[in-house]
């Protein structure tokens, strides 16, 4: 049966991805887009995540060996080259809500011995902990190393009761030995997923979102259906022209600030960041 | 209790189904043997319930004053997630960190679960009969107690709690409702009333140009953070605002500002007065100013300004500028600008730039009038503690009462509070779990969580109207002994006033009885089962009002300049507020411990903020235990090298430094409150938070700063962050 | 297809020794019987040192075991490693073994291809070597696991789950070869050891003989035996030299295919095989030197041979360093300015002492084998062979270790990190499991092959008879024989 | 046999075969036998990988690996439900007290009033033991505490709104196959026992099934092989 | 015809042991062949070898049998596992990527040759468990034994052949 699904499909393995309108039957296409002039640092998607994913709380010790089991963290940094250039940060501090980029091309799944991480038909890199063997090689290759290992068994002491009572049934709490990772809270797409498939539907855009981009006072996070031309995100990164399926973007209209972080890896990532803006005439 | 409750109680009650209680079991090796989980069911659930499907409540987040609206995510009896309520005006379906771990408060397993006594010094648990013997005792019909002798000490309080907290205190012929907050707003919001004539403006940031922001906070701890954070992200879009911060330490909305300047701790009105000499020189101005306003601006010419505040003539004068061409303008003050002795004249200093700008009925409106001034938080101050205070030494309090506030932790050591407490014969908390006040009290009531127990609550500020925020349980309660706040004092009041509380059972049936009887305030003419399950529903009853307007005025008022270093300590000394500490309330909920403070990304500690500048000269590296040594106390913490801080300025986070509160706490960091210096504002009385100066000693230790940080924190030519120029981008033409 | 490939045309070895007296690797007439006398001796009941050393072996070994079931209990934490510094000690110790593990069958395969018969006494022990560097490598693919317990799904077979691993990874490409690289070389080691073995079983008494008797096979030495034994061993041999050379430049991919600066270079296969004959012959040398004290082989581990192998080593370390220099050039000259960057930091950074540590360790120390007493004096030569391995596990730990503290990403950047004594209790430990096999494989096999050394002696004895036919006065001129040794 | 194959040295067999042990011990057994006896060695071994001993979800036999016929054993109910008097008997439909089976990720234990519903009007059982134990937890207004027997592990998530919605609703397929496909013939039991393996690759067996795409049409496809389909 | 009897003569120097085989080779002892003898030696001596008849090798053949079945099942295997692969890992490649599958196939091609190798050898050399009659442990230390099988009435005439190149021994079973 392999033999002759290898024979039959054979082009469709061989197709490289990305590819230009790869997704353009698909129904789903799940990205996003981060403008870092909204943001402004506050943490509360952090929090969120911690509370819809299950997170561990590692404690002081273990944060201190950098062992935080945060899926998006705030990076707050004074400036863009190897040195500050004044001697207070005048402009602020440049805050980076970095999270998985969900890439199209991720270096994180060739790599996996097993094939616990992969890619999934919406987009998304996908982590399976029951698969995992803890080769940490995903985290290895991950260039914005936003892959988090449960170097300790954290269902022993992370929630002492009643604090499990919080525990979302819908995701796994990861024992020690596995990868973990943020999965743009694939459990409430794919409840979303499975109403609107009841229903005969696609999900509209804005029914699901992910609990950093619904948690975010300022709404910096936008997450919607980049395979729905119509969605707002799918306007925003073609307001921003970016392409999904181009590692340099064509940038032909002035003050267009969308970019992807780390592009020339090649690693295609479903996030695209705004730039941020400042007043310099203040 | 009606029987829609019933159901709704069994509803909440916490089931173990579908793996609910075992999820703990992980991705390991979990039993799928038949016969081993248990699967159960409700007994007569609500239509609505199914099992594995989250239901969605609404209610109220009271982990601060801002009163926010939430809703839980409930399933199998469980609250799993808080969201914001999009129905509230005030979240519009928002929430900050803060607020996601109002979950951990409530399964915090530090939580307090039976009633404890203090017995030869310590606290052991005893019954609730031995409690209500001793409440009985106490605030009994047979309570010999009255008037003054009782006291209710609170933090912030709103709604129908405070309606029968203070009837409770009537009863006694008792007014001393004492409400202390540490991080007290009492010396802006006295300087406010004084120069716009409200003390809590309402700030249009949609209408404002430019936001000139002294030491305010507003996106991290201020009112209302979530609504104000939402409103600046509107700010932010096109026509895009500029916002200018002006503080000693950046703070968060300082890490926001599209120019962050550094200022000489309390020197901020100077600065205003500077800019307003600016300001005043615009021909517009010539005879619309009162003299003595022209005046006392005289002196403040950039130059003499510059010098004391530290802030170029340039600056000064660009500054001004920027106010003089994007108008209307907003200024604020914050907490930097009113922990002075003379903070009062600096935030009125401050406002004046408003007046003179003329953002009033611009970006500067009055908040609505209000229907139920009864139900209106109270608002907390150093000044009401210091008072009690007096009467606790005095041996005139007899009965102390504490909620919400842990006063034997933050306040200053040179109040010695916990002395005082031993001159009361009777202390009572009432709390979720023990801190180091209730660990000082003779009766500590365990309460219900704020996702267990039944409220309203009203926010200080309030974007439009007022809304009437109700809180309501999301699951059933963890503890059998706990008991709500409400219900605590309704008990006593049933049996001081019998003829009136006798015909409630619960707070539940008083809270629902007090908000039908407002019912006509609202307009509604629902029938009353109808309009207590839709304001349910939706968590909020809305009010309509409009802003009113604001009696400003130019009041000219003389800004010293701040007490100067000395040899002896020379460091200004400025404790910063972690948005998600406050003043170390929350220390005890761990997901804000490893949540990393967002300037500087220590988690799980205390530390000390040093300009490289001076740590360079000084030769501190970064992780040397450093002795702050004020004129009161010392204190030791890490350095941490933070390049958004004045050089001559020193600043440590408050809300660490917890001997007993629960695990996530104890031990933490270490206390600032206890290094501040006996200085008040002389107009309000208010303990000045940042008029303390500090000498520094490295100890010779070094330990390592945890923090999410790595060795570097600049891009290193990456593009991670990149900046683009406001004029450049075309946000008008963005979706 | 002819049985005697490995036949030596007599007429050429005339024409060439005529003018050339050449030292000879083995005295002359070396007895066979005595051949066979010494090196089963070296199986004999072992000396009380034998025990200490082996049981100093054991406990190490044990710690190492203690501290894997430890790290097994509470979780990969425990080793210090952290979201960056995700592999640590485990993976640069894995290649040292790894590499290790390569000149043995430089030695036993390449050399035999080629006819280098000098290789014949000395390569049995280092194909030992080779297996056992294998086996220990193989252990830190288990302990690196996060879970163990679930390392049966890297296998590939049909399941209950329908799931295979990933093929593309190199971590199943590393698992195929090692494993392909552990058949082969075991099978390789017992094909050649079957006619030593028999000799074995001729001598040996009781339970010992059993052993050999199920382990020989029945081996006779006939001349049909002889025949298929000389091609088949002379086809594996073949199949070993790539093999070898494929097994290393897959374990470079495991960080030359991710996008890692330091990692990212074309030349890693190459480099990482050169290197891995490199510390290889270093541990031949140390092995070599042991063996002949222990087992008293001066008559067969001789000087000549020695000088051959120093030779060997000394070219091998100056390919590797070439190949090493290349890399830092082709990064200091190339655009990518992390890689460069990268460098820099190894260079400059916390790692600075270890990445100087191997330069000279690796890189000038092999001049030293320039020198004609460091060759002759044993001791010396030990540290200094020691040392070179010393200079190549650096090397590895310089792989991993500075590229993970300052990769692509700027906030995840690490200072000063540093492995837990767990992880160094581990690496302790497999020293001490390598030590304990290979103690136990000197006292239970013979680790000089005998029929080899007879072969020699006999080819020799060919040469000399073929010699003094044709000129009788080079017979007295053995120039060097043995200089250092039997006598 | 490979021995036989390779047969090009008949002249030594002779020999060997005359030779008895040269060790004493006579060793008979043929060249093409050991060989065998090798590869059934290695088959056996092999054979053992696959049974899967290592694998979760108990010791071989409490499931199969086509997933077919080994009843699971019998759990223990705080009361023994008769699935085949109302399932089998009466012909109550599954989706009558397993009402959220169409509608979430579990079918769920039907809540207690739904019993209750019935069986406060029929009068004629209600002095039977198990139908009193039931009206004692609904006095006390106690949930029931079953047993599951349909366990999943933790890292597993299963749609029976899905399944229900697709093979009920829109191929209007019998509940009794529909809900028999994986839970067995629960209405000849009395209470549930698993009868299916449950185990990754049962279910992906179906997954791998060619369905049609919509009822009534033609065109196939499988079902959905996403891992994130069913792990979470 | 079947031969019984076998005799075994040692010899110290192979020169001798090279005579004896080509005396044996020339005689004429009536059914003797050049078939019959058997070389047992410490060391492979393929100049004693040529003297026996041709005796061909056909290991390489499976060998090649080996590198060409094993890596093409392989590549297939590999391909349609992951054809056929419930997930199908992509991070940019195709599902079936070349570079990786070829460099299984490498080492499934140096595997089987291998394996191939070995197991044919074990059978060309019938071991194991390829025990003989007539067996003298210094074949493995010194000596270079003569095997002749013949019919018992011709051993004499064979031994005394044998002892004519000075062997250190000569033993026979002659009994069966």
């Amino acid at each position: 049966m392999s033999l002759s699904n290898l024979i039959q499909n054979w082009d469709s393995f061989r197709k490289r991805r990305p590819y230009e309108d790869q997704y353009k039957d698909a129904p789903y296409k799940w990205a996003m887009v981060i403008d870092l002039d909204s943001c402004i640092g506050c943490n509360a998607c952090t929090v969120a995540c911690y509370a819809e994913n299950n997170l561990a709380v590692v404690g002081k010790e273990r944060f201190g060996k950098g062992q935080a089991m945060h899926w998006i963290r705030i990076e707050r940094y004074w400036g863009e080259g190897e040195a500050l250039e004044t001697e207070f940060p005048e402009r602020g501090a440049q805050y980076l809500p970095m999270l998985c980029q969900q890439c199209e091309a991720a270096p994180c799944e060739p790599v996996c011995p097993v094939g616990a991480t992969h890619h999934s038909p919406d987009g998304l890199n996908t982590q399976v902990y029951n698969r995992c063997v803890g080769s940490r090689y995903c985290s290895a290759n991950c260039p914005y190393k936003v892959r988090y290992f449960n170097w300790w068994n954290y269902p022993e002491r992370a929630w002492p009761n009643p604090l499990e009572l919080q525990l979302n049934p819908d995701v796994t709490v990861r024992s020690k030995g596995v990868m973990e990772k943020c999965t743009f809270c694939m459990q409430r797409l794919r409840a979303g997923q499975d109403k609107a498939k009841t229903a005969g539907r696609l999900l509209a855009d804005g029914e699901v979102l992910t609990a950093c981009a619904q948690a975010c006072p300022t709404s910096a996070i936008t997450f919607g259906n980049l395979a729905d031309k119509n969605s707002k995100v799918a306007r925003m990164w073609k307001n921003q022209q970016v392409d999904l399926a181009k590692n340099a973007q064509d940038k032909s209209e002035e003050g267009v600030r969308g970019y992807r972080i780390l592009e020339d890896l090649n690693t295609y990532p479903s996030i695209v960041y705004l730039e941020r803006l400042r007043n310099f005439a203040a | 209790m009606s029987t829609g409750n019933m159901d709704r109680r069994d509803f909440l009650r916490v089931l173990g189904i579908s793996g609910a209680a075992a999820t703990l079991a992980g991705c390991g090796h979990t039993s799928i043997e038949s016969g081993v989980e248990e699967v159960m069911s409700y007994v007569q659930p609500q239509d609505f319930v199914v099992p594995g499907i989250g239901v969605f409540y609404s209610s109220t987040c009271t982990q601060c004053g801002s009163g926010c609206g939430i809703m839980g995510k409930v399933r199998e009896g469980r609250v799993l997630k808080l969201e914001g309520n999009p129905e509230s005006g005030i979240s519009g379906g928002k929430i900050c960190g803060l607020g996601q771990a109002g979950v951990q408060a409530h399964y915090n397993p530090d939580r307090l679960h039976t009633p404890m006594m203090n017995i030869e010094g310590g606290l052991v648990p005893i019954s609730w009969e031995r409690a209500n013997q001793l409440l009985d005792e106490h605030f009994g019909t047979k309570s010999s107690l009255q008037g003054e002798q009782i006291a209710f000490l609170t933090g912030g309080v709103s709604g129908h709690q405070r309606v029968v907290l203070e009837n409770f205190l009537e009863s006694f012929g008792s007014t001393q409702h004492v409400c202390y907050d540490a991080i007290s707003t009492a010396t802006g919001r006295a300087a406010s009333k004084t120069v716009l004539g409200a003390e809590q403006p309402l700030w249009n940031f949609s209408k404002a140009r430019l936001i000139l922001s002294f030491g305010s906070d507003f996106l991290g701890n201020g009112v209302s953070p979530v609504y104000m954070a939402r409103e600046f992200a509107k700010f932010r879009k096109a026509p895009r605002g500029t916002l200018i911060q002006i503080e000693p330490r950046m703070t968060l909305t300082g890490g926001n500002a599209d120019r962050w300047y550094p200022i000489k701790p309390g020197t901020e009105g100077i600065l205003a007065l500077g800019i307003a000499h600016d300001l005043l020189q615009h021909p517009e101005f010539s005879g619309k100013v009162p003299q003595e306003v022209l005046d006392l601006v005289k002196n403040y010419d950039r130059d003499a300004v510059s010098e004391v505040t530290g802030i170029g003539a340039d600056a000064v004068r660009l500054i001004a500028a920027q106010l003089w061409n994007n108008t209307p303008s907003l200024v604020v003050a914050g907490p930097a600008v009113e922990g002075h002795a003379y903070g009062f004249s600096n935030a009125a200093a401050v406002q004046l730039l408003n007046v003179i700008l003329g953002n009033r009925g611009n970006s500067l409106e009055g908040q609505s009038e209000h229907p139920f001034p009864q139900m209106t938080p109270t608002l907390g101050s150093y000044r009401a503690l210091a008072e009690l205070h007096k009467k606790m030494v005095s041996g005139n309090c007899q009965a102390l009462l504490i909620h919400g506030t842990n006063p034997v932790f933050t306040s200053p050591t040179h109040l010695e509070f916990s002395e005082a407490m031993k001159k009361v014969p009777f202390k009572v908390a009432l709390v979720t779990h023990i801190d180091e006040t209730a660990g000082q009290c003779d009766l500590v009531l365990p309460l219900l969580s704020a996702m267990e127990d039944f409220g309203t609550h009203i926010a200080e500020y309030q974007p439009s109207g007022v809304e009437l925020m109700l809180q309501q349980p999301l699951m059933e309660k963890l503890y059998p002994e706990t008991k709500g706040f409400g219900d605590i004092l309704l008990d006593v009041l049933k049996k001081r006033k019998p003829q009136e509380y006798a015909v409630f059972p619960d707070y539940y049936s008083y809270l629902k009885a007090a908000v039908l009887k407002a019912k006509p305030v609202f307009h509604s003419d629902e029938p009353d089962e109808h309009f207590w399950e839709t304001a349910l529903m939706n968590g909020v009853v809305k009010w309509e009002g409009k802003p009113t307007d604001l009696e400003a005025k130019m009041v000219p008022l003389e800004v010293p300049e701040p007490h100067g270093l000395t040899t002896d300590y020379p460091f200004y000394f400025v404790p910063s507020i972690r948005p998600d500490m406050r003043d170390g309330r929350h220390a005890y909920l761990p997901w804000l411990q490893e949540s990393p403070e967002t300037m500087t990304t220590v988690v799980w500690d205390s530390w000390v903020e040093i300009h490289p500048k001076t740590a360079a000269q000084m030769q501190i590296k970064e992780g040397d235990v450093l002795l702050l040594q004020s004129a009161t106390g010392s204190i030791q913490a890490k350095a941490y090298i933070f390049p958004g801080i004045q050089p001559d300025t020193v600043s440590m986070p408050l809300g660490q430094g917890h001997t007993q509160m629960g695990r996530y706490a104890s031990g933490v960091g270490a206390n600032p409150y206890k290094i501040l210096d006996p200085i008040f504002d002389a107009h309000t009385g208010e303990l000045a938070l940042h008029a303390t100066r500090v000498a520094i000693r490295k100890t010779g230790e070094n330990q390592k700063v945890v923090k999410d940080e790595g060795p570097t924190n600049l891009q290193n030519g990456q593009k991670l962050v990149a900046t683009l120029s406001a004029d450049q981008a075309k946000l008008a033409r963005e979706i | 297809m002819s049985h005697n490939v490995h036949g030596h045309p007599q007429m050429d070895v005339q024409v060439e020794r005529k003018f050339v007296p050449k030292v000879k690797d083995l005295g002359p007439d070396v007895n066979w019987a005595q051949i066979n006398k010494d090196v089963l001796r070296s199986l004999e009941k072992p000396r009380p040192v034998f025990w200490i050393i082996f049981f100093s072996a054991l406990a190490l070994f044990s710690f190492g075991v203690y501290c894997e079931v430890y790290q097994y209990q509470n979780g990969m934490g425990v080793a210090d490693l952290n979201n960056p510094q995700v592999w640590g000690l485990y993976i640069a110790t894995f290649i040292f073994w790894i590499g290790m593990g390569h000149s043995g069958t430089l030695l036993s395969a390449l050399l035999h291809i080629i006819h280098a018969d000098w290789r014949k006494p000395i390569y049995r022990y280092s194909e030992a070597m080779t297996t056992f560097t294998l086996l220990t490598a193989a252990l830190f693919v288990m302990v690196h696991m996060g879970r163990l317990w679930e390392f049966y799904y890297v296998v590939a077979y049909p399941n209950e789950r329908w799931t295979w691993p990933n093929f593309t990874s190199p971590l199943v490409w590393d698992a195929t070869a090692i494993g392909t690289y552990l058949t082969s070389s075991l099978l390789f080691l017992y094909m050649g050891m079957i006619p030593d073995l028999a000799i074995c079983r001729d001598n040996a008494k009781g339970a010992r003989r059993a052993l050999y008797k199920f382990l020989s096979l029945g081996w006779q030495g006939t001349d049909r035996q002889w025949g298929n034994f000389k091609v088949a061993y002379m086809t594996m041999a073949c199949f070993l030299m790539p093999l070898a050379v494929s097994v290393h430049s897959i374990v470079s991919t495991d960080f030359a295919v991710s996008q890692n600066p330091g990692w990212h270079v074309t030349s890693f296969p190459p480099y990482f095989v050169l290197g891995a004959l490199y510390s290889g012959c270093s541990g031949i040398i140390t092995l070599f030197i042991v063996l002949r004290y222990v087992f008293r082989f001066e008559a067969y581990m001789t000087q000549p041979i020695l000088n051959k192998l120093i030779k060997m080593t000394f070219a091998i370390a100056m390919v590797w360093t070439y190949l090493d220099l290349i890399e830092y050039a082709t990064t200091w000259y190339g655009s990518d300015e992390v890689a460069k960057a990268d460098l820099l930091y190894r260079a400059t950074g916390d790692y600075a002492l270890q990445f100087w540590g191997m330069i000279f360790c690796a890189m000038v120390m092999p001049f030293t084998l320039l020198i004609r007493y460091v060759r002759h004096n044993y001791t010396v030569l030990l540290i200094i062979s020691l040392i070179l391995n010393v200079g190549m596990w650096l090397e590895r730990f310089q792989i991993i270790t500075p590229t993970f503290a300052k990769s692509h990403y700027p906030w995840t950047w690490t200072a000063g990190w540093w492995p837990s004594w767990v992880q160094w209790g581990i690496v302790a430990g497999s020293f001490g499991w390598f030590t304990m096999l290979f103690m136990l494989y000197c006292k239970i096999f013979p680790s000089v092959s005998m029929y080899e050394v007879k072969e020699m002696v006999h080819e020799q004895n060919l040469e000399g008879k073929a010699m003094a036919h044709a000129n009788p006065e080079s017979e007295q001129a053995p120039v060097g024989l043995l200089e250092g040794g039997q006598a | 046999m490979v021995g036989g194959s390779v047969g090009y040295r008949q002249g030594f067999h002779h020999v060997d075969e005359a030779a008895g042990g040269y060790y004493g011990r006579n060793f008979r057994m043929s060249h093409a036998k050991k060989i065998f006896l090798w590869f059934l060695m290695f088959w056996m071994g092999s054979s053992l990988v696959l049974a899967e001993p290592f694998v979760q979800g108990g010791p071989i036999g409490s499931q199969t690996s086509d997933g077919y016929d080994a009843l699971g054993p019998v759990v223990e109910q705080p009361i023994e439900f008769p699935h085949n008097r109302h399932a089998g008997d009466m012909k109550i439909n599954c989706m009558y007290c397993h009402t959220y089976a169409r509608r979430s990720n579990v079918s769920g234990i039907p809540r207690l009033d739904k019993c209750m519903g019935c069986h406060n009007l029929i009068e004629g059982v209600k002095d039977r033991p198990r139908i009193k134990k039931l009206f004692e937890y609904w006095e006390n207004k106690q949930p029931i505490p079953w047993k599951k027997v349909h366990d999943l592990p933790d890292f597993v998530r299963f749609n029976h709104e899905r399944h229900i919605q697709r093979f009920y609703f829109q191929e209007k397929r019998p509940i009794r196959e529909t809900c028999g496909y994986c839970h067995g013939d629960v209405a000849s039991m009395t209470t549930a026992r698993r009868v299916k393996a449950l185990s990754m690759g049962w279910c992906i067996s179906c997954h791998q099934k060619d369905h049609l795409e919509k009822v009534g049409s033609s065109v196939t496809s499988h079902g959905p092989n996403d891992c994130w389909l069913c792990h979470k | 015809m079947s031969k019984k009897a076998v005799t075994l003569a040692l010899y110290a120097d192979p020169d001798e042991a090279g005579n004896a085989l080509r005396e044996l080779r020339d005689c004429s002892v009536p059914g003797f062949k050049m078939d019959d003898v058997i070389i047992k030696s410490p060391i492979d001596h393929p100049e004693l070898t040529e003297l026996l008849n041709h005796r061909p090798v056909y290991i390489q053949l499976f060998t090649l049998l080996g590198v060409l079945l094993g890596p093409t099942t392989g590549l297939v295997l590999i391909a349609s596992a992951q054809a056929s692969f419930i997930y199908q890992t992509r991070g940019g490649r195709p599902i079936v990527p070349f570079p990786p599958d070829m460099v299984l196939t490498y080492e499934l091609f140096i595997l089987s040759g291998v394996l191939m190798t070995v197991i044919s050898t074990f059978v060309a050399m019938k071991l194991p468990g390829n025990r003989s009659p007539l067996y003298n442990a210094s074949v493995s230390e010194d000596k270079i034994g003569i095997l002749v099988k013949a019919e018992a009435q011709n051993i004499p005439h064979i031994d005394e052949i044998l002892r004519r190149h000075n062997p250190t021994e000569i033993k026979g079973d002659h009994s069966r």
